[in-house]
């Protein structure tokens, strides 16, 4: 497992995405500067790390989903390669069209550091298969703008072609539609792309991965990725 | 730049200025008459306009702390762990395995009062820094905040403004925010309460201060441009800068936390390649208080030439440079011949890096701009001679004792369980904690909600314990019993979570000290807080003193808040405070 | 009724998410720009047809709330 | 050259912010207040002086990154 995790000037989880694929996949991630042209050669698994990139000024992930190295992402992505974009990845991932849809401000309009309870709606993709479906997860999210919107359309093909990945959910696994950490259509958490191979995600399967601090419900996504790129 | 050391030693006979220096402009200064007489015969001859501008900016309480300084002597600040107390921009204390904390509490009550979401942001960005300047990554953040009365429209307003504030800052930097404080009185009506502290982690043998050494060595301005952000002395600069003077003015800063973040890896970066000796934050005072605090404790000159200063705006003068205090910027001295390396460093980041001055062997503080001298002046005396007082203040009168028998109520114990819980000061504070990110970094073993907050160091097993506590209404009805238990209090929660307290930093919110009675709390609380100190062998290693922090003239409840750090050898052996189990005694421990 | 509140910076403010937008901008390779400044726009629609009471309300507005006039102005307009 | 562009959320999307402003300036007894929409302004200064190229310059700069189309819409307007 190659994996590169992407630094742009204002990411902040960086170092918390390589001590879990360090911890949990066993891999040495490469951090690879927003200024590069390309991607250490034999990457297979790119993550775009949670943070506040260029400040999340303007829009979030707007500024840093037009870098250099985005070009290289975009690339590796149509070859099929894997693409995994936590919280201000999620952000980029959209802006930069490599996902459908937009994260607006929370529907509260405040900033939410909170564990919530993920739904896995399929355990099929390279980041799911250690967990089965229907599980129901613990993981933090940490954001302010974390309300997943699209048109309609967009949102009935997602659903249609079964491409949500999380889904915030309450204690008895339906959909938490009114006390959801920010409003998301559908309690959307995480959506995959056409060909399952991008994962943009709110919550922070990273900061749930050593039982010393809590939870441990985060090691699944980096044990299947761990799986799926040894396989391969 | 080339500028050539100032090698004549004598100082400049007078510096020309444009309007005259009359009592009136002294005192809109802050300058007491005996004060600007003092200054006057230190150097010999009328200051010029930039002169009178730095020697207030450097003599002012929050500078100099020239109304509390005797009695902040009087505070242990040693230990065997120590390894810098007060002084610095902030405490280091050893924690074992070559690595050192660092820490310290700053107050930002007025420009929050002013501005909560800006005030309260740069705030956070100021103590940050602090603690990045001295080599540390900064690994925690806590914050203590006082309110007025919270039926208010306007408490709610300043409470949501300022935890978004602090949120927004400390979010985006990328430090988790992990455990404070929040209270409501309606003393704090009209002047709130809002101190940031934040923790830093580095190596013991690696800790970088403000002394500058060498002679001739490049100062670099680093960081944001310069901007009129915060100048002082407002009504003079109406006369003397044109009408628009209130719309140049701004008398509270925008916070960019995304170029404190850059600042902090370019710095951390630059200080790794050992290009740094000396290094010193922007802060209140901005480019005057850092330049001539690295030159006074260095033992040396320094010549600052402005035109090499980085500015956001057009046709600053050299009052207004000196005096502005713009956010996010820092001031260095190189390394002989690394100043390439250092500014390549700077560049990758996008941040200003500016050659703005050389130290000197002359020991005076010259400032030239656009080839002229609009300041020299002698920077030990500007430093380390500012006025200090033993202000009268009247020995407190302690409250009587309330007997518990003398309180008459037909609460029911349950109603009163109810009353305590929905009270403001008690309910649960999950509603701010939310808005932190406490989790980033991947090391919070205790969240806020508990006693103290435990940070895992590095990968383990040991941890830091983090609390900030205070009673005001204590330190009111008897400031000295008042002062002691917050520091008690404070070493309660750091063992309550199995921690073993090393150190303390304060931040000490009280009212016009020109009073007796205010100075009187003062100077009780602070020989309380000295006296549990002591008997714990709980040193102070850094800390703030903010007062004049008044409600239509009347004073704050006096409240010095203490934040306590305590070290945990192996987080595995740490406490939370849940009930873990059903049917277990519980023990009640103390009378 | 409608009408626009615009409320911006005072020029001499820091303007940090200006700042960033400015530098991406000159990156992307649009032409020409020298300085980029945000501020906000609040559309409002307001019952009545009398302008200046609506303007008085919309003042009003922005003191209270909209803007806080010690780093930011405020212009109100009105569609035609 | 001094130009405006404002950026406003599509009638179709849905602004939080717009209508807590709105419940906001309602309880704090601003009369008359229907609706709020929020949206940005950002005051671009150009080089040259060519009308039409700045223009270009500006739909540009907006199609790259000032606006999300997927749910904003712009505006460019020039200053006289
Ligand atoms: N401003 C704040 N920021 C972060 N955490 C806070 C803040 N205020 C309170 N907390 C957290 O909430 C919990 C309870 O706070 P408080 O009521 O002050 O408790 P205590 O009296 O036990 O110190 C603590 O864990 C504290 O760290």
């Amino acid at each position: 497992m190659k994996p590169a995790v992407i630094l742009f000037p204002g990411s902040n989880r960086e170092q918390d995405a390589v001590r879990a694929l360090r911890l949990v996949a066993g891999a040495k991630p490469q951090v690879v500067w927003h200024a590069e042209h390309e991607l250490p050669p034999g990457t297979d698994l790119v993550v775009l790390p949670g943070g506040f990139s260029y400040g999340d000024y303007l829009r979030c992930g707007a500024i840093a989903a037009r870098a250099n190295i985005m070009e290289a992402v975009r690339a590796h992505a149509a070859r099929g390669g894997l693409v995994l974009g936590i919280c201000n990845g999620f952000q980029i991932l959209c802006e930069a069209g490599l996902l459908p849809g937009v994260l607006v401000r929370n529907a509260r309009l405040r900033f939410v550091c909170r564990e919530v309870l993920l739904r896995v709606e399929r355990a099929d993709t390279a980041f799911t298969k250690a967990y089965r479906k229907s599980d129901l997860i613990r993981i933090p999210v940490a954001h302010g703008e974390g309300n997943y919107t699209a048109d309609e359309t967009t949102i009935a093909r997602l659903e249609h072609d079964g491409r949500i990945a999380f889904r915030y959910a309450r204690r008895d696994g339906q959909i938490d539609q009114t006390d959801g950490p920010n409003g998301a259509i559908n309690g959307i958490a995480g959506i995959y792309s056409e060909k399952f191979n991008v994962l943009g995600m709110m919550p922070h399967p990273e900061n749930y991965i050593e039982p010393e601090i809590g939870p441990t419900d985060g090691r699944g996504l980096f044990e299947s990725l761990a799986g799926a790129l040894k396989a391969a | 730049m080339t500028t050539p050391l100032n090698s004549d030693r004598t100082a400049v006979n007078s510096i020309p200025n444009t309007s005259r220096i009359t009592p009136e402009l002294v005192a809109e200064h802050g300058l007491k008459p005996e004060e600007y007489e003092h200054f006057v015969k230190l150097i010999g001859r009328e200051p010029s306009i930039t002169e009178l501008g730095i020697v207030s900016a450097m003599w002012n309480e929050h500078c100099s702390y020239k109304s509390s300084k005797v009695w902040l002597r009087t505070l242990p600040t040693k230990s065997p762990r120590v390894i810098q107390g007060p002084g610095e921009n902030a405490g280091v204390v050893d924690i074992g395995n070559g690595l050192a904390v660092v820490f310290k509490m700053e107050s930002h009550n007025h420009p929050s009062f002013i501005e909560p979401y800006q005030g309260a942001g740069t705030g956070v960005g100021g103590i940050l820094r602090d603690v990045f300047t001295m080599g540390a990554r900064p690994i925690a953040a806590l914050n203590f905040l006082r309110f007025g009365d919270c039926h208010n429209v306007k408490t709610r307003r300043l409470l949501a403004g300022v935890v978004a504030g602090i949120g927004g800052y400390g979010n985006s930097f990328g430090v988790p925010t992990v455990g404070g404080s929040v209270g409501f009185h309606k003393r704090y009506n009209g002047n709130i309460l809002v101190n940031a502290m934040a923790v830093g982690l580095a190596r013991a043998d690696e800790i970088f201060y403000a002394a500058a050494t060498g002679v001739g060595r490049a100062i670099v301005y680093l960081g944001s441009k310069t901007g009129r952000d915060g100048i002082h002395g407002a009504t003079m600069a109406s006369a003397e800068f044109g009408a628009d003077a209130e719309e140049k003015r701004p008398t509270v800063q925008v916070g960019d936390p995304f170029a404190e973040k850059l600042l902090l890896e370019a710095c951390l970066e630059i200080m790794k390649a050992g290009c740094v000796v000396a290094i010193q934050d922007m802060g209140a005072a901005g480019l005057t208080s850092s330049a001539v605090e690295m030159g006074a404790k260095g033992g040396l000159g320094v010549e600052l030439n402005l035109d090499a200063v980085p500015c956001r705006e057009t046709g600053m003068t050299a009052y207004e440079m000196m005096l502005s205090e713009s956010q996010e910027r820092m001031l260095m001295v190189i390394a002989d011949g690394k100043e390439d390396e250092a500014e390549a460093i700077f560049r990758k980041w996008g941040l200003d890096f500016a050659i703005v001055g050389r130290t000197t062997d002359t020991l005076r503080f010259v400032v030239k701009h656009n080839g002229v001298v609009e300041a020299d002046l002698p920077i030990k005396e500007l430093g380390d001679q500012a006025p200090e007082y033993r202000r009268p203040y009247e020995e407190p009168l302690p409250r009587p004792v309330v007997a518990p028998e003398d309180v008459r109520t037909n609460a029911s114990v349950a109603d009163a369980l109810e009353r305590l819980i929905a009270s403001p000061d008690l309910c649960s504070k999950r509603w701010v904690w939310e808005q932190y990110d406490h989790l980033i970094g991947g090391n919070t073993v205790q969240r806020p909600g508990g006693d103290a907050a435990v940070v895992r160091i590095e990968d383990g097993p040991k941890a830091l314990a983090l609390t900030t506590d205070v009673t005001p209404r204590y330190c009111e009805a008897d400031p000295f019993e008042g002062g002691k238990q917050a520091v008690a209090e404070a070493w309660r929660n750091l063992t309550a979570v199995g921690a073993t307290p090393i150190a303390v930093t304060d931040n000490l919110n009280f009212g016009n000290p020109e009073k007796p009675e205010i100075m009187g709390q003062f100077v009780a609380c602070v020989k309380g807080i000295g006296a549990a100190c002591e008997a714990l062998d709980f040193p102070v290693v850094s800390g703030n003193v903010s007062l004049y922090n008044e409600t239509n003239g009347k004073g704050i409840l006096p409240t010095p808040a203490i934040g306590g750090v305590g070290l945990i050898e192996d987080l595995h052996k740490s406490m939370t405070l849940a009930f873990k189990a059903a049917g277990e005694p519980v023990l009640l421990v103390g009378k | 009724m409608k009408a626009r509140v615009i409320v911006t910076l005072k020029s001499a403010v820091l303007d940090p998410q200006g700042k960033a937008i400015e530098g991406a901008l000159r990156s992307l390779g649009v032409a020409g720009v020298q300085s980029v400044r945000q501020g906000k726009v609040f559309d409002v629609e307001l019952a009545g047809n009398d302008r200046a009471s609506a303007e008085g309300a919309l003042k009003d507005a922005c003191d209270k709330l909209l803007a806080n006039t010690v780093i930011e102005t405020y212009k109100v307009e009105f569609a035609e």
